[in-house]
């Protein structure tokens, strides 16, 4: 192949979960040959959370990462020059999700609960609290939060009955799902604005590897429109499995894999502008929410810094 | 019955021992002792009697197995062969009746002296038992010159003091039997008199049957009825001497010409296998 | 030294310590201390060698610490928290006490633990902790409860270690002491073996009191909760970390009274052991 | 114990071993074991009082341990994850011995140490470790070296506190002799302080073979990376717990085996502590 | 210099030390200690000087504070007030030029016998320097009947073998002062004379000052020029008596009605202050 006779450099990726499904469109780039195709040699190292990624990124350690919106709105209002590339959960990765039978069946039917989430103020925090807040509830009085961690000790909550909902990734659900423990989702779809984590970069390491984001981007969308044919679908999973082989053990490794390819596909008004669109609007939202919260200080003076759909239209050519 | 009778006057090899006063209640036949650690046999063919409220010593040169001796005798160690009878019992392990004095004074350095020496007190009898003793072990203390000291941690005290304190720990609960393994070794001539005077005294008081090790010929003469000499490689008993010196022994005996004789019998047994 | 002494003179001896000992502990403490905040400070603020999102800088700690001292003495909600994780601490370090001490016991004096019971103990604690939180939860809910028993099945281990070496501390003598006596083995272990070892116990206290501390706030991390452990994980997801550090020095100052009043207790209790200054003898 | 003993029969010991001390180390593990799996098995599988996704039942650990099993022995992923660990452990360890013994003498022999340093230790100590993970991630990378340092944090302080404990053990009678011989510092301290003061170290370093373990699988928890931790991490965010059960087991493996190692090294450098069988005098 | 020309024979109280022939080489003077532990005076205004090749005993009861004096004479404890000089110079720390063997043996149980003989030398001179010194290490060990346990850890050793060893290892580095306390309060008579009399060789072959605290009056009479007596609470001496046996003393010299009358002296002079 040519990209063997090209210089390699090798590129750090940093994600937050160790997930491959996760990072579907990535792993299978790799197993594709699409970064190879672009000259890149990727790395890929899954840590612990969006802050870890942002600190790993900063550092020089990993050139390209994953973290979330909320983290990255955090750490440019500490001078940290990230930006945001690649949406790459156009419709959110959190979710109010219920138990099978309880009778809940809107938001609004959670007034008078205990909702667990991960952390005291963890993004699903800001998430769930705009859904309660534009439904007139306030926390403390109409609804509680009780910080559960996630995974297992999420599941505990629901066992023990502390709480009557989580708000958590929606991946959670699929995978309590398959312990038995089934969860259903009643997140309105007007909150699925509130996309979940995408590619980032240091605007320093930008500057540096002007060629980096292009290739990468472009070889994620490659990735990503090889995942969204069901014909690919073994082959998908076969590639993801090179990066996390325990996950494609699972049995439900396929229908977590349907999950995701929805969750990663633009919604209906925002399919045009191609993958990894960041709308402008779902921006201020988070941004808004994220200072209501006290999770952000003060107002960013210019958001607009915070992201970039400058090369989205490159990556989807 | 007290040992103050003369009894008859032969020091020689071997006295058998029936012809003595009292009941066996010590009875040791055929003892050998192999240390596993380095196979060095520490004793072979050991066998005597002690009767009631007799008085015995072992001498012998230093290494020839005496502590071995008096450690099996005590049912501390176990013996390689051989049999270890008290009172009609083998002897298997430790016994109430037994009272033992190290050649090390090990007294625990968090303990006072007074509370050291009324631990067998507590162990045996419990913590009541030990409060009650208390005015019997400062008795004790005074008895040996360690009035004053008695509420020092064992740290403050000198070596002959921790010697003194450790026959106190053994006297404090009456022992019918007493082992004693060289128990003034660290205490000057006069004190040492002293003491042997008051040993003596508080074995025929309570017809205590005593087994001591010594290095000094003339402690032994004094008190003993019967005194074994050792010699080593391997440790064995080669002499039994009995000591018809009249009882009650006193100082002045020591400058008496039998005395004299028997101590250098005694050196002369010692002497005949020459220093190495 | 003189040569010719004054025959009048008294001898006197000039305890010659060695330089570094002679040194007040004040000034030392200062000194390192400087040393440490001017490397600290000369990587983050002066060359920005360490990101601030990684390492914050001196100036910015300190701000963050009046904060959180300033919340902290008018009784904030960061008080609370406070609360809630040293009476945490408090529990665990008492449970892992009576546990670690009894297997210690169990392990040192009986060959039933050393040789069946151990290979189960190391096997356990070599397990990663944070696998069992899920399990501490289910059975004892968000509360403390739950970060007691990780706290407490974190500093066990040392204890259980220490008091286990510290029974084979006596000497042949002293135990040749105590068997000639008919000491009962109950009777061995409380008056000799136990006080024999009791400098291996507190070795195993002191590494416990840090232990504990660092498994109540992993229990917090994990699991929820309103302690101190929480709010470092809330400021760590922000990535404010001058805060994550401001709490965390609070947090070594609780460490440092547990530590050094397990300390102050082996000093008292300890009392025989007179070799208790470092290069000395008298 | 006969009353009237025949006068040619040898003095026979019974040694009266306790009855706990008679059982065969065998049969206590096995039974040991069997309560264990049997309590654990009717927590899950027979009664569900604890759900699959927090405790997986025996059974399905079981199938687990020997697809991982077979796994490792047919050099799968989980060797190579395995091979990983291993190293960080074992340069943890190595390093933590290095530093902890370096800062124990420090500690326990000189009053700067005890004074200054120590203070500074047990604060650093006490701190989260999880909070310095991205600060040895920044400095060493994504590679072993992280888990390494993090590995070897976590496993100094025992071996410190241990060692430094270790230097107070030698008698006044000892020290008076080397003082008498002239001996320096340095001398007094490598002939006489630290041989008197191996069991106490050793402690130290049993206990820091556990926590070097735990500060391995940390830091692939943390870190990413190829190790067991980041295996162990995929299968709990999956809530394979049966996995991640099964990969516990086989991780414990590895920690009885650095613990034992240990305990066998201390059994031939401390050859002359002859106390060594619990309960027993010779 | 040999010792072996008769000298004044004046065994009485306080004989002025300049009658002595020797140049004087430790010079004591107004010594005192009190522990500060317990605030017990150990000893109160003590003086004496010893004169090059001389050999001194010290007897005195069972804690008048032997061991106290000889630690502060090898510097091993600072005095609370008075004068220590050895050679000219201010004793304040541990010296080279003495050698002191302690009344409990303490050997490192980690070495075997000849390792731990060695260990000084180790300390002073290097591993090489104690490698070379293990042929005489086995000559001294031979010298004190141990030649076979050479190679045996301490552990394993009895109480006199312990103490012996310990003497081998206080000779191993041929000290110009030896410091003995009750060095051979473990042996047995027979190995406590052997013992001596390769003490007195030892010291006149080297030219060494001897201090030495024993119990034994005959041990002391047969070694030293003169002895000094002390009495306890507080420790002081009383007085200084001057040996004039002839020089080489031989074992035959005990039975000697000058022996006696010697020995008779001291022992009257501790017996004045009554027991207690
Ligand atoms: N470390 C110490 N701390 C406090 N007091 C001590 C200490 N060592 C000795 N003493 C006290 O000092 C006095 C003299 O003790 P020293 O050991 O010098 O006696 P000694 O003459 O050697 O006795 P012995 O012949 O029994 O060995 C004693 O009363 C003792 O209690
Ligand atoms: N624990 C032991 N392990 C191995 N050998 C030992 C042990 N204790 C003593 N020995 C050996 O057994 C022999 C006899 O020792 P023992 O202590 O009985 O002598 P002893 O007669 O008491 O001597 P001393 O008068 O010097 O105290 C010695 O040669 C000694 O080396
Ligand atoms: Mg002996
Ligand atoms: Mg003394």
């Amino acid at each position: 192949a040519p990209s063997i006779l090209r210089a390699q450099t090798a590129v750090t990726f940093a994600v937050p979960n160790p997930s491959a499904l996760t990072w579907l469109p990535y792993w299978v780039a790799v197993g594709e040959g699409y970064f190879a195709e672009e000259g890149l040699d990727m790395r890929l190292e899954a840590i612990d959370g969006s802050s870890a990624v942002l600190q790993a990124m900063s550092a020089g350690q990993a050139q390209i990462g994953a973290p979330g919106p909320g983290p990255t709105l955090g750490a440019r209002s500490r001078g940290v020059d990230v930006k945001f590339l690649y949406n790459l959960y156009p419709r959110s990765v959190f979710g109010i999700l219920v138990k099978d039978e309880s009778p809940a069946q809107t938001p609004a039917d959670l007034k008078g609960t205990v909702i667990g989430v991960g952390t005291a103020d963890g993004a699903e925090v800001s998430f769930t609290k705009a859904i309660m807040t534009d439904l007139g509830m306030v926390e403390g009085t109409d609804y509680t939060f009780l910080p559960v961690g996630d995974g297992g000790t999420a599941a505990v909550g629901f066992m023990r009955d502390e709480v009557g909902s989580y708000a958590g990734a929606v991946s959670d659900a699929a995978i309590l799902a398959s312990r038995g423990l089934t969860l259903r989702e009643i997140t309105p779809e007007a909150y699925l604005g509130f996309f979940g984590n995408g590619i980032a970069m240091l605007e320093s390491q930008m500057a540096a590897t002007p060629d980096l984001a292009p290739k990468f981007g472009k070889a994620m969308v490659r990735g990503m429109r090889f995942a969204t044919d069901p014909a690919n679908k073994e082959k998908a999973l076969a590639h993801c499995a090179v990066g996390n082989p325990q996950e494609a053990e699972q049995d439900y490794a396929a229908s977590l894999y349907d999950g995701v390819v929805v969750r990663m596909t633009p919604t209906e008004a925002f399919i045009g502008q191609g993958y990894g669109y960041q709308p402008p609007e779902h921006w201020q939202a988070i941004h808004d929410s994220a200072v209501a919260s006290g999770a952000l200080p003060e107002a960013l003076p210019d958001l607009a810094a915070v992201y970039s759909n400058e090369f989205v239209a490159g990556w989807n050519a | 019955m007290t040992m103050a009778e003369p009894r008859p006057l032969t020091a020689g090899p071997a006295a058998p021992a029936s012809d003595y006063a009292g009941r066996p209640v010590y009875e040791i036949a055929r003892l050998s002792k192999t240390y596993a650690r380095n196979r060095l046999t520490a004793l072979t063919d050991v066998s005597l009697t002690l009767h009631k409220g007799e008085f015995v010593s072992v001498v012998g040169s230093s290494g020839c197995g005496k502590s071995t001796l008096l450690k099996i005798m005590s049912g501390l160690l176990p013996p390689t062969t051989g049999r270890v009878v008290l009172e009609g019992r083998p002897v298997t392990g430790p016994r109430d009746d037994i009272g033992m004095m190290f050649q090390q004074a090990t007294l625990l350095p968090w303990k006072t002296t007074v509370e050291n020496i009324i631990l067998p007190i507590e162990i045996r009898q419990g913590r009541a038992a030990a409060r009650a003793a208390v005015p019997r072990a400062m008795d004790l203390l005074k008895l040996v010159g360690l009035g004053d000291f008695g509420h020092v941690y064992p740290g403050e005290l000198s070596g002959g003091m921790a010697q003194r304190a450790s026959i106190c720990r053994m006297l404090i609960s009456n022992p019918a039997v007493l082992l004693l393994d060289e128990p003034f070794s660290a205490l000057d001539e006069l004190t040492r008199d002293f003491m042997n005077m008051e040993l003596q005294r508080i074995c025929a008081e309570q017809q205590s049957t005593a087994f001591l090790v010594t290095h000094s010929l003339a402690e032994a003469v004094i008190l003993s009825d019967r005194i074994l000499v050792m010699k080593p490689r391997p440790g064995r008993i080669v002499e039994e001497i009995v000591i018809d010196l009249p009882r009650p022994r006193t100082l002045d005996m020591i400058n008496t010409p039998r005395f004299g004789e028997i101590v250098a019998h005694i050196r002369d047994l010692l002497g005949k296998e020459a220093f190495q | 030294m003189t040569a010719t002494p004054d025959p009048n003179a008294d001898t006197v001896w000039v305890e010659h310590e060695a330089l570094i000992d002679r040194i007040p502990r004040w000034v030392a403490m200062l000194v390192l201390a400087a040393i440490v905040i001017a490397i600290w400070d000369l990587a983050t603020a002066r060359t920005g060698w360490v990101s601030p999102i990684i390492l914050p800088s001196p100036a910015e700690t300190l701000a963050d610490l009046i904060f959180v001292g300033h919340n902290l003495l008018t009784g904030g909600y960061m008080l609370d928290a406070l609360w809630t994780t040293t009476r945490t601490v408090f529990w665990a370090f008492l449970i892992a006490i009576v546990i670690g001490f009894s297997l210690g016991v169990l392990v040192g004096e009986t060959k039933f633990g050393e040789r069946a019971v151990m290979p189960y103990l190391v096997a356990i604690d070599t397990m990663p902790k944070v696998a069992f939180a899920p399990l501490f939860i289910a059975w004892l809910g968000f509360d403390i409860a739950s970060k007691v028993a990780l706290a407490a099945f974190i500093a066990t281990f040392p204890i259980v270690v220490s008091t286990a070496a510290g029974l084979y501390a006596a000497s042949e003598n002293e135990r040749m002491l105590f068997k000639a006596m008919g000491a009962s083995r109950m009777q061995t272990l409380l008056r000799l073996k136990l006080p024999t070892g009791l400098p291996h116990v507190f070795t195993g206290l002191k590494i416990a009191s840090v232990g504990v501390m660092a498994g109540a706030i992993t229990g917090e991390f994990l699991g929820g909760g309103q302690g101190f452990g929480a709010l470092i994980r809330q400021s760590a997801s922000t990535l404010d970390t001058p805060r994550v550090f401001a709490l965390i020095l609070y947090l070594s100052l609780l460490g440092l009274a547990l530590f050094f009043a397990v300390a102050w207790l082996q000093k008292r209790l300890v009392f025989w052991n007179k070799a208790d200054r470092p290069g000395g003898v008298g």
